[in-house]
């Protein structure tokens, strides 16, 4: 394989990563102990570094995932290499847009 | 003897257009092949066209959809399908010549470049001891491109350049057993998106495959090739 | 001046190499076939590449056309054979008694030959009959039915032939006694148009006899088919040949991942009439089985019937007494028809011998000097036929 | 004697049949891993602007993040949030069988792997659905 990792790669290793940040996102924000329910619960939670550290990292992650996703459905449609790269182009700065957004939100509570 | 409906799909550019169903009672036998059907019919309707050479699985031209799914007519035995009316129709995902012939130029586009050797090295009867001049027995490939893993293929269905699971297979086969052929160029050809990464492993192609080359399989070791970087 | 136009009526093995040796002529062909490509004959043999073997006793004017041609097949379509090499074994004591004449008759036709060991063919052969008494070891392989026909056709389409499949002739353009063309039928549109030539080559097998009918002359044709039998699995190796007089099921052609047995034989007035008779798939094994006993456990993938376009008078009864070999017609000669030339009987092996030999006939009464070149040119590989528009 | 002119017309292009993506008919177990893989990630997808949407009531201060945490206890929001982490379940697994296959591990198994895959999708979807209810 060429040095340049492919999208197919980096898509399986988000996947992955997804596994264990997901869990741990399912379970800390929603099940464990009720769940995050009030403002000051998520204000809490996001105080300690580490977590909003791997908040973030998850955001980015799960970002990169679901957009990587819609681009391989969009490139299953047989476009051509012209279209798959205005598409790529589009999610990538859709994808930086919604990971800003990700960032203002945890720096307005924060 | 039994008395089976036949519905045949029927298609002429510029005169059975659009397409239609033709409606037939046949008479089976035990033996009966959906091949021997189109033979019988053909007799009477010399309009109906099919593609057809062998009549043993071992060409690959009569692939066709019989009931909604990829066979070789030649080896589908009629009343192995235990319905009263057997559907027939062209194979999907190829341009439409005529009836149920397909034309096959878009397969061997993408399946020619990759130049699998059309011998291999036979694995059977491994024990026996070939005569010294032969060296070793051989046999010929698996793959009948016959196509029927093209139309079984949930991608190729929207991507006509996904290079597709006859191609893909028969790359893996050179990186297996390369018999003078240039894995590194092969495997250029098919390490990008419109080759092994597009496939989502539907392994639709390996359940239609009526020769075992189980295409899907070797879709996985092309990728298991490149990722552990086992060909350098 | 423009090239000569040859019309090839019949897209088989003959067709297919006749196509390839007159392209190299300098000839523009045109192949009309009316199904796909090897439909008819061609593509349903057993995939035997003959050594000659087979027909070293009764029939050695066959036999030596097939040793020569499979020397010649090995060099120019290299890559399209398994080489295993063939057997011949004798089971019987009758069987034995014929290994002489057989042995005298490989050495009169120029089959090269080893006779080996019981044992030895044992060791090559683990499901070969262990009653075999002797094994004769010839250079038989085997070939790809469709696939062979397809590298020659591939190749005359590169030097500009055109091959129109779907295309049935309906009748024989005359000008008073000579040909002068075809109507045609494209099955595709079921519009029919003419085709213009200036020779038509009629190479249509087993129905060459219905195509000279509408120029109004008989060909001596008579279609005998046979059954054969696919199985899973490659029970040998080799080719495996009963040696003996030529008859059913004594012969187990590998091919692939299946083992093919043949075959029986009839013959037909209407090719396209093949009665598949049942029982002779139960002979098969039964036969199958004196050459590898455990054959007749083997898991059957097909049965099917193929018309060989044998040369005969018509009153065989069997279709074992005709030749193999094969016999070009110059209908000018023969009935005073001019322009047409059939190619009738042969085999897939000496398909390119049959070409060459209808060639030369055909380049001659188009008035063109042209040797044959189709002993040294390497054919193309047979994916190269779908280089091809509709 | 001249030939006629005769063309014949163009093979039919077959058209793109997007309705292959999700057809389960006359599909084997891997095609129907496939049909859900696609579907269950184009809910994720969904459900991902979905939840920043939701989430974006949190830089309203307090009171908006309540009132909307509130309108969210509805028995319908908790079976539809039972479909979500069925989806999730399924995605995720089946990723890792994908990827295991593409490891060339496992290829053979492949349709028990997906078995094995909503086996345990629907058993840890009951555990959070026991857990939510």
């Amino acid at each position: 394989m060429s040095r340049r990792l492919n999208t197919w790669v980096w898509q399986a290793l988000s996947g992955l990563l997804l596994v264990v940040l997901l869990a741990v996102h399912l379970i800390v924000n929603h099940f464990a102990a009720g769940g995050l329910l009030t403002y000051q619960q998520v204000v809490a939670y996001l105080s300690n570094p580490w977590v909003l550290g791997l908040e973030i990292l998850f955001l980015a992650t799960v970002i990169f995932h679901a957009l990587a996703g819609v681009r391989a459905l969009v490139l299953d449609t047989g476009v051509s290499a012209k279209t798959a790269r205005a598409v790529t182009a589009v999610l990538v700065v859709l994808g930086l847009l919604l990971f800003g957004y990700g960032v203002w939100l945890f720096a307005a509570i924060v | 003897m039994a008395t089976v409906t036949f519905k045949i799909y029927r298609y002429k550019p510029g005169e059975i257009d659009p397409p239609r169903y033709d409606t037939f009672q046949v008479e089976v036998e035990d033996h009966t092949t959906v091949l021997d059907v189109l033979e019988m019919l053909r007799l009477d309707d010399p309009t109906l066209t099919y593609r057809h050479s062998c009549h043993h699985g071992s060409c690959g031209t009569c692939g066709m959809l019989v009931n909604g799914k990829e066979v070789l007519a030649c080896v589908t035995n009629v009343l192995a399908l235990k319905t009263k009316t057997v559907v027939v129709e062209p194979l999907r995902n190829a341009p439409l010549v005529s009836d149920l012939v397909v034309d096959m130029t878009p397969f061997f586009e993408k399946y020619e470049p990759i130049g699998m050797p059309y011998v291999r090295a036979s694995e059977y009867l491994p024990h026996s001891q070939p005569p010294e001049e032969v060296g070793s027995y051989m046999r010929f490939e698996n793959c009948l491109e016959c196509a029927l893993c093209l139309s079984a293929c949930p991608v190729v269905a929207t991507d006509p350049d996904y290079l597709g699971p006859a191609a893909l297979a028969a790359a893996a086969r050179v990186v297996q057993e390369p018999r003078g052929q240039d894995v590194h160029g092969v495997l250029a050809l098919v390490d990008n998106e419109k080759g092994c990464w597009r496939c989502h492993a539907a392994m639709e192609c390996s359940a239609a495959c009526p020769n075992d080359v189980n295409p899907g399989g070797m879709i996985m070791f092309l990728r298991e090739t490149l990722l552990a970087g086992k060909h350098k | 001046m423009s090239k000569p136009h040859v019309v090839i009526i019949g897209g088989g093995a003959t067709g297919a190499a006749l196509a390839h040796d007159l392209s190299l002529r300098g000839v523009q062909v045109t192949v009309v076939e009316r199904g796909e490509v090897t439909s008819g004959t061609t593509g349903r043999h057993h995939g035997l590449l003959h050594s000659g073997a087979r027909y070293a006793v009764k029939d050695q004017e066959s036999a030596r056309e097939c040793i020569q041609e499979n020397m010649i097949l090995r060099k120019i379509a290299p890559g399209s054979f398994e080489l295993n090499n063939g057997l011949f074994v004798a089971i019987t004591d009758e069987d034995m008694a014929y290994r002489p004449a057989f042995l005298e008759g490989l050495e009169t036709c120029g089959i090269p030959y080893k006779e080996i060991t019981p044992q030895e063919a044992l060791a090559r052969e683990p499901n070969l009959n262990p009653a075999v008494k002797a094994a004769v070891e010839v250079p038989d392989g085997t070939m790809d039915a469709m696939r062979l026909p397809l590298r020659f056709l591939a190749t005359a389409q590169s030097n500009g032939a055109v091959v129109k499949t779907y295309t049935e002739v309906e009748e024989l353009l005359m000008q008073g006694k000579t040909v002068v063309g075809v109507r045609v039928r494209d099955h595709v549109t079921e519009k029919t148009y003419t085709i213009g030539a200036d020779l038509v080559v009629n190479a249509g097998g087993a129905w060459s006899g219905k195509i000279a009918a509408m120029a109004g002359v008989h060909v001596p044709l008579q279609p005998s088919p046979g059954v054969l039998v696919a199985v899973y699995g490659r029970w040998n190796n080799m080719v495996l040949n009963r040696m003996h007089r030529s008859g059913d099921g004594d012969i187990i052609v590998p091919q692939r991942t299946l083992s093919v047995i043949g075959t029986s034989s009839w013959v037909v007035e209407d090719p396209d009439r093949l009665e598949m008779k049942k029982e002779h798939i139960q002979l098969m094994y039964e036969y199958g089985a004196v050459l590898v006993p455990a054959i007749k456990n083997a898991k059957m993938r097909a049965a099917w019937a193929a018309a060989r376009p044998l040369i005969g008078s018509g009153g065989a009864h069997t279709g074992r007494e005709l030749s193999r070999t094969f016999k070009c017609f110059d209908h000018a000669e023969r009935d005073g028809v001019e322009g047409f030339v059939t190619i009738a009987g042969g085999k897939a092996t000496t398909a390119r011998g049959m070409a060459e030999v209808t060639a030369n006939v055909v380049v001659r009464k188009l008035g063109l000097d042209a040797p044959c070149r189709t002993r040294e040119v390497v054919l193309l590989p047979h994916t190269a036929y779908y280089r091809r528009r509709w | 004697m001249v030939s006629e002119t005769y063309q014949r017309p163009e093979p039919r292009q077959p058209s793109r049949r997007f309705g292959d993506w999700f057809r389960l008919r006359g599909r084997s177990a891997g095609g129907w891993a496939f049909v859900l893989h696609r579907l269950t990630g184009l809910v994720l997808v969904f459900y991902l602007f979905l939840h920043f949407y939701f989430l974006s009531y949190l830089a309203r201060g307090p009171e908006a993040y309540a009132v909307m945490v509130a309108g969210m206890k509805s028995l319908w929001i908790t079976v539809l949030e039972v479909g979500l982490i069925a989806a999730v379940l399924f995605h995720g697994l089946n990723g890792l069988r994908l990827m295991l296959m593409s490891l060339n591990i496992g290829v053979e198994q492949h349709e028990a792997m997906f078995w094995g895959t909503v086996v345990l999708s629907a058993l840890l979807t009951a555990v959070a659905a026991v857990l939510m209810l």
